[in-house]
């Protein structure tokens, strides 16, 4: 079966958290993400997804504290308009929108964390490999043609 | 000016006072009142389950008329109409779903001309463009107080309504957004621009009885009892309403009222249009004064202002 | 896209593989991990131990660090919220910086979530190596040290306030309380009786009033408003509005010659309008500071020309109509803020009547009516005509618990002071009927119980379970429309007065403030905790405290530990000789930032302003917290978050992603 | 006076029905009864509004479907007005009055009108009632 690969970037205070929790709470779950924790979502700069789908990621995942709850007052909310501008942009690129995924996850949630990974994962295994180096590499000589 | 207007059944038959003094006051104001064309009963009850959904199609038909003739404004004063033709519009704009379903049912609509036979289908979706408005409302935001108070001839100083507003108009306020349910301002501001002195009594948005009046009279000359009481304790003259129903309850059936409770004396019932078309100069005759069980003629007994003014 | 550098460094990195008894080592092959690991580039040592946070295994990263001279080092355990700081110790000891410390989660996040021993071991194989990415790139930090202003500032002069103030006092630092009425006091002081003790509140409020005014190292600031603040956690500068009194305090004697000629009668806020006060006049007999204010707004015009009588008659000319509005500025370390609470207006409960009948009031105007300072002097009587209520009805929840229209919280105290004023009213008017509708009665407190039981067993108060719909009136009487749900019956009942306990919201006017502050509040406008639970009186907002009703409603007891909690805080954060604060901030690279300001827009802390001269950015540490939005705005790399940098997190995405 | 409440998910099996078919959470009301209080017709019921709800929430489907007061609400959306949890009780009542046996007999059918009275009648006031009571 293929395995897509995730990557993902969680917020300290909540979505890794709520990692935490699910592995405290022995929730079984996918193992195709891996995690990158950061102060912040709003840490997460675009240019870092994009570059996860160069280096072999099929999908990108972002978590973040609930609205209201960001532990930087309103960190959330800038990641929340900055991720969904990107995701308008990525069908230019060739790359399905569906494939970065943001999601508000409480440092209690992590069940609702286990749900989110098992259904990302069948989300972009369904969707298939981005294999996102070789349609560059095509888009290139398209070009050039 | 022409505006849509939708007079509903019972304004047709059976209270032709509220329909004919409302276009004579109209008229006044420069606005004629223009039917929607074939329109069918709105069905009088919003039905509150998914399963009667149907009952939507003939409300959203009226108003789709409407919107194909051009109109983007539907006035009504029975409250009954009103509230039907509001929160179906609510729904269509607001409950995906039921836009869905209702639109389903109208798509299947043929329209023949009855002169020339011809048939027309294919209608296009109704999405709630019609604005729906209660009488009161379209005098209060479209024709405006200034307007309407440069046009008075004959303002009745010093007469006590009680304004009723009863179920319909006011709930739930989410979908009608008419005022506020437990303080509302429309009715009364309006009386005070005809120059009546509006009542404040307690039971302005309480229920007359409704239909049970027909399935279970007691509880309604119960409840319409202690509306008349309450207004004239207050000190009303009379009780002005918006519905034939409200009318019927309060008016028609006074006589029960009386028998059922000895201590009630009487209070005359108006429809808010008569006061509105007398004040603006209509004939009393058009005012429909005789379908009134208690008389009401008396009060409109004001000597008309100098016209001169105008 | 920049590309990271395969960055040539001369760094050892050592790597600690745990296997948590099993918990790791069952689904983890642990040896696996060090073994791969042993020849990853910049790994100069790699092992793996049962326990790393034993005292032999913390022993072993001792020894390790040591003996092989390790730069950095990562530990693949727990979560780094279990034990990090136990590493950056264990670290220290052997002289590493504690910011070469990497804790990569191969437990929380791999092992107790994973079933497939190969998978499971790859992940952790994968985040173990994006953390030696990391660690390679990690620089040595050290806190930045900052001084404290030994000095607090408590805005709010109630019973929270003052409290507050009191005990900072007492620890020994200097205290500025500020409020932005005449008289401090708040709410407690307008109530008459407390609950359950029935002690009166003004006697055990005014001592304290008095206290607070006579402390020496309380500065009291009475009808003053904080306009801003600037600065950071033991280094802000307040601007503080002093209103013009057009009395001087010092020089009033409270003769009140002044009150007696003045002309104009206004409704008297402390009575809740239910009497009348001049122009001039004292808030209430026990008003702290004790003098009077000339209210402008109400005054005939501040001019002996328009009218002038008070300043005739006072002998001590201490009447000043050119007192001018005064902004002053202040230093302080920490703040409390106490700025309380307010009523729900009985407007919003149209149904009740409550703005149309006289007769129907809230709960601290019944305060007033029961207070024997109040305007009848402690007798009960009705606002409408003075006459002594035969019979009461107690409307609990009026606008709480409302999900819909109103307020959807509890506001914990009315099933306790409807107790209250229901067994006063009758302990007054014994032939009284007092009745009073709830939902469920909440005596969660200290003898609360006994005290509710008590209205109900000895002073007979008819309690009914039900919400009120509608209070009408016909003639004097209002009729309550209520219903008995433990019976099934509605029920209409007559009352003279009708009581409606009010839901408690946010203090009116104090939002803006709140605003200005940047301290965060909750969906209803009360402050928001640090934590609801650990950090129950700190903001977020690093230096400031808070207590009291503007938390969120609750009773004097709660508002006293509240005050006494924050003010120890306080003493907490100035008992430091100097404070610390994270590394782990956003500067500015001068060489790379193009001056375009976005990161300042992201910065929810006004850290980051532009050097107008130099037309860069420039950054104060001291107020970064270190989230990294700026860090991903900027669009030249200047902005990069110390330890996690673009660079960085390049790095460790590569070196997870790729096998 | 003594009911037995059925374990299991027969009595779930109404609940939901209700719930369904009104669009209501019926277990969002916490029984203040402010329904009741208000109500113009609670004088006539045998069961206060609440107490249709309470016995809905419990799952006694047949206590409800044999109450008088499906045929007193008048649907004036008083105490939808003022329900502190913003619950539509008129929903409630008729998603009631659709789970009664829809072929049984009407609550209140056209025969029972004299034609008399039918002629002084509005208009309104039949179809609102035959849509109410009437199957």
């Amino acid at each position: 079966m293929y395995e897509p690969q995730i990557m993902s970037f969680l917020c300290k205070w909540c979505t890794s958290a709520a990692a935490d929790l699910a592995g405290t709470s022995r929730i079984h779950y996918a193992s195709n993400a891996v995690n990158l924790r950061v102060m912040c979502s709003s840490r997460v700069d675009p240019q870092h997804i994009l570059y996860s789908f160069r280096e072999g990621a099929d999908g990108v995942f972002i978590g973040g504290c609930h609205p209201g709850d960001c532990h930087y007052v309103e960190g959330n909310y800038k990641t929340l308009r900055r991720i969904a501008l990107f995701k308008k942009m990525l069908p230019e690129l060739g790359i399905e929108p569906q494939r970065v995924r943001l999601e508000w996850i409480s440092a209690a949630e992590g069940k609702k964390y286990a749900q989110v990974m098992d259904e990302f994962t069948e989300q972009i295994r369904a969707l298939g490999p981005l294999n996102f180096n070789e349609k560059a590499l095509k888009r290139e000589e398209q070009k050039n043609e | 000016m022409k505006i849509h207007y939708y007079p509903g059944c019972t304004l047709k038959e059976k209270t032709t006072a509220l329909d004919l003094s409302t276009r004579e006051a109209m008229l006044r104001l420069d606005v004629e009142l223009v039917e929607p064309e074939g329109w069918s009963c709105c069905g009088a009850e919003y039905p509150l389950t998914e399963e009667k959904i149907i009952g939507l199609a003939a409300p959203a038909r009226v108003m789709r008329q409407v919107r194909d003739e051009g109109g983007d404004v539907l006035i009504t004063t029975c409250s009954f109409c009103y509230a039907v033709l509001k929160r179906t519009n609510y729904a269509l704009k607001n409950d995906a779903l039921k836009h869905k379903r209702i639109n389903a049912f109208l798509k299947d609509d043929i329209k023949i001309n009855p002169l020339t036979k011809e048939k027309t289908t294919g209608f296009e979706d109704y999405n709630g463009e019609v604005k729906v408005l209660h009488l009161l409302e379209y005098l209060r935001d479209y024709v405006g107080p200034p307007k309407i108070k440069s046009r008075l001839k004959r303002p009745f100083p010093g007469l006590k309504i009680a304004p009723y507003y009863g179920c319909r108009l006011l709930r739930p306020q989410k979908e009608l957004g008419l005022d506020e349910p437990d303080n509302p301002h429309i009715f009364e501001e309006f009386l005070e621009l005809m120059g009546c002195t509006a009542v404040d009594y307690p039971f302005k948005q309480e229920c007359c009885g409704s239909y049970l009046s027909v399935s279970l009279p007691e509880a309604a000359t119960e409840a319409s009892y202690r509306i008349l009481r309450a207004a004239r304790m207050n000190g009303a003259q009379a009780v002005a309403v918006t519905c034939p129903l409200c009318f019927y309850n309060m008016d028609k059936r006074q006589d029960a009222i009386r028998e059922s409770f000895l201590d009630f004396g009487g209070l005359p019932v108006l429809f808010f249009t008569q006061i509105l078309a007398w004040a603006l100069g209509v004939d009393k005759s058009a005012l429909g004064l005789a379908e009134h069980a208690v008389p009401a003629a008396h009060l409109f007994e004001d000597k008309p202002r100098a016209e001169v003014t105008l | 896209m920049t590309k990271p550098q395969t960055k040539k460094t001369d760094k050892r990195v050592g790597l600690f593989v745990c296997h948590c008894g099993v918990n790791i080592a069952g689904v983890v092959d642990v040896e696996k991990v060090a073994q791969v690991m042993k020849d990853y580039p910049g790994v100069s040592f790699s092992a793996n131990y049962v326990y790393m946070c034993s005292d032999p295994g913390q022993q072993m990263i001792i020894d390790t660090i040591k003996e092989k001279k390790l730069d950095s080092i990562i530990i693949a355990a727990c979560s780094p919220t279990l034990h990090e700081k136990t590493f950056q110790e264990a670290a220290r000891l052997a002289g590493l910086n504690p910011y070469q410390i990497e804790i990569a989660n191969i437990r929380e996040q791999d092992s107790w979530v994973h079933t497939d021993k190969d998978k499971a071991t790859k992940k952790a194989i994968r985040i173990v190596k994006g953390h030696v990415e990391k660690a390679i790139r990690n620089e040595s930090l050290e806190p930045i040290k900052v001084d404290v202003t030994r000095r607090a500032l408590v805005i709010g002069g109630g019973i929270s306030g003052i409290q507050a103030a009191l005990d900072v006092a007492d620890h020994g630092y200097e205290v500025l309380l500020v409020e932005k009425n005449p008289s401090i006091g708040g709410k407690m002081i307008q109530l008459s009786e407390t609950f359950p003790t029935l002690d009166c509140s003004q006697c055990i409020m005014t001592p304290k009033m008095v206290e607070a005014s006579r402390h020496p190292r309380i500065k009291l600031l009475t009808y003053h408003e904080v306009e801003s603040v600037s600065g950071f956690v033991g280094n802000f500068k307040v601007r503080i509005k002093r209103k013009p009194r057009y009395v001087d305090a010092t020089l009033c004697n409270l003769c009140g010659e002044c009150e007696k000629v003045c002309p104009q009668v206004v409704p008297d806020e402390f009575n809740m309008g239910l009497s009348f006060r001049k122009a001039v006049y004292l808030p209430f007999p026990q008003a702290v500071p004790g003098t009077y204010t000339l209210d402008a707004a109400n005054c005939l015009g501040l001019s002996p020309v328009r009218c002038g009588k008070c300043k005739d008659v006072c002998d001590k000319k201490a009447i000043d109509y050119d007192m001018k509005e005064k902004i002053i500025e202040e230093d302080v370390g920490g703040i409390i803020i106490a700025t309380g609470y307010d009523l729900y207006t009985m407007q919003a409960l149209g149904e009740y009547g409550g703005e149309k009948y006289e007769d129907v009031i809230n709960g601290l105007e019944f305060e007033r009516i029961l207070s024997a300072s109040g305007p009848t002097g402690g007798v009960i009587r009705r606002p409408s005509d003075g006459q002594v209520p035969k019979s009461i009805v107690f409307v609990q929840c009026s606008g709480s618990r409302d999900t819909e229209k109103h307020l959807p919280y509890c506001s914990k105290i009315c099933c306790m002071y409807t107790a209250k004023h229901s067994m006063l009213y009758k302990h007054r008017v014994p032939d009284g009927q007092a009745t009073v509708f709830y939902i469920d009665v909440r005596t969660g407190g200290k003898a609360f119980d006994e005290f509710y039981q008590r209205t109900v067993e000895e002073d007979k108060v008819l309690y009914i379970r039900g919400k009120v719909s509608k209070i009408i009136k016909e003639g004097d009487t209002l009729i309550v429309w209520g219903v008995d749900t433990l019976t099934g019956k509605k029920v209409e009942i007559e009352a003279d007065m009708v009581v409606l306990a009010m839901a408690m919201v946010k203090a009116d006017g104090v939002q803006d403030l709140l605003k200005r502050l940047k301290i965060s509040t909750d969906i209803h406008g009360f402050l928001a905790e640090a934590h609801p639970k650990l950090r129950p009186v700190e903001s977020l907002n690093a230096g400031f405290f808070l207590a009291g009703c503007a938390l969120g409603p609750k009773d004097i007891p709660e508002a006293v530990s509240q005050a006494s909690a924050a003010a120890a805080k306080i003493g907490d954060l100035f008992s430091q000789k100097e404070l610390s604060h994270e590394p782990t901030v956003v500067p500015a690279d001068d060489e790379k930032c193009s001056g375009c300001a976005i990161c300042i827009t992201m910065c929810p802390y006004g850290a980051r302003s532009m050097d107008k001269e130099r037309g860069v950015v420039v950054v104060n540490e001291v107020l970064c917290e270190g989230c990294g939005a700026c860090a991903a705005a900027c669009p030249c790399g200047a902005a990069q978050q110390r330890n996690q940098t673009d660079e960085q997190i390049f790095a460790m995405v590569s070196a997870m992603l790729r096998e | 006076m003594r009911v037995k409440l059925k374990a299991g998910p027969e009595p779930r099996k109404f609940i939901d029905r209700i719930e369904e078919l009104s669009g209501e959470n019926v277990y969002a009301c916490y029984q203040c009864g402010r329904c009741s209080a208000g109500c113009p017709m609670a004088a006539e019921m045998d069961y206060l509004p609440n107490q249709i709800i309470r016995l809905v929430q419990m799952g006694l489907a047949d206590e409800v479907l044999r109450s008088k007061t499906l045929f007193l609400c008048a649907s004036c959306f008083t105490c939808q007005s003022r329900c502190p949890k913003g619950i539509d009780l008129a929903r409630v009542m008729e998603a009631v009055r659709h789970v009664l046996d829809p072929k049984g007999k009407d609550a209140f059918g056209p025969n029972e009108i004299s034609p008399e009275l039918a002629r002084e009648l509005p208009q309104q006031v039949l179809v609102a009632l035959f849509r109410k009571f009437s199957k």
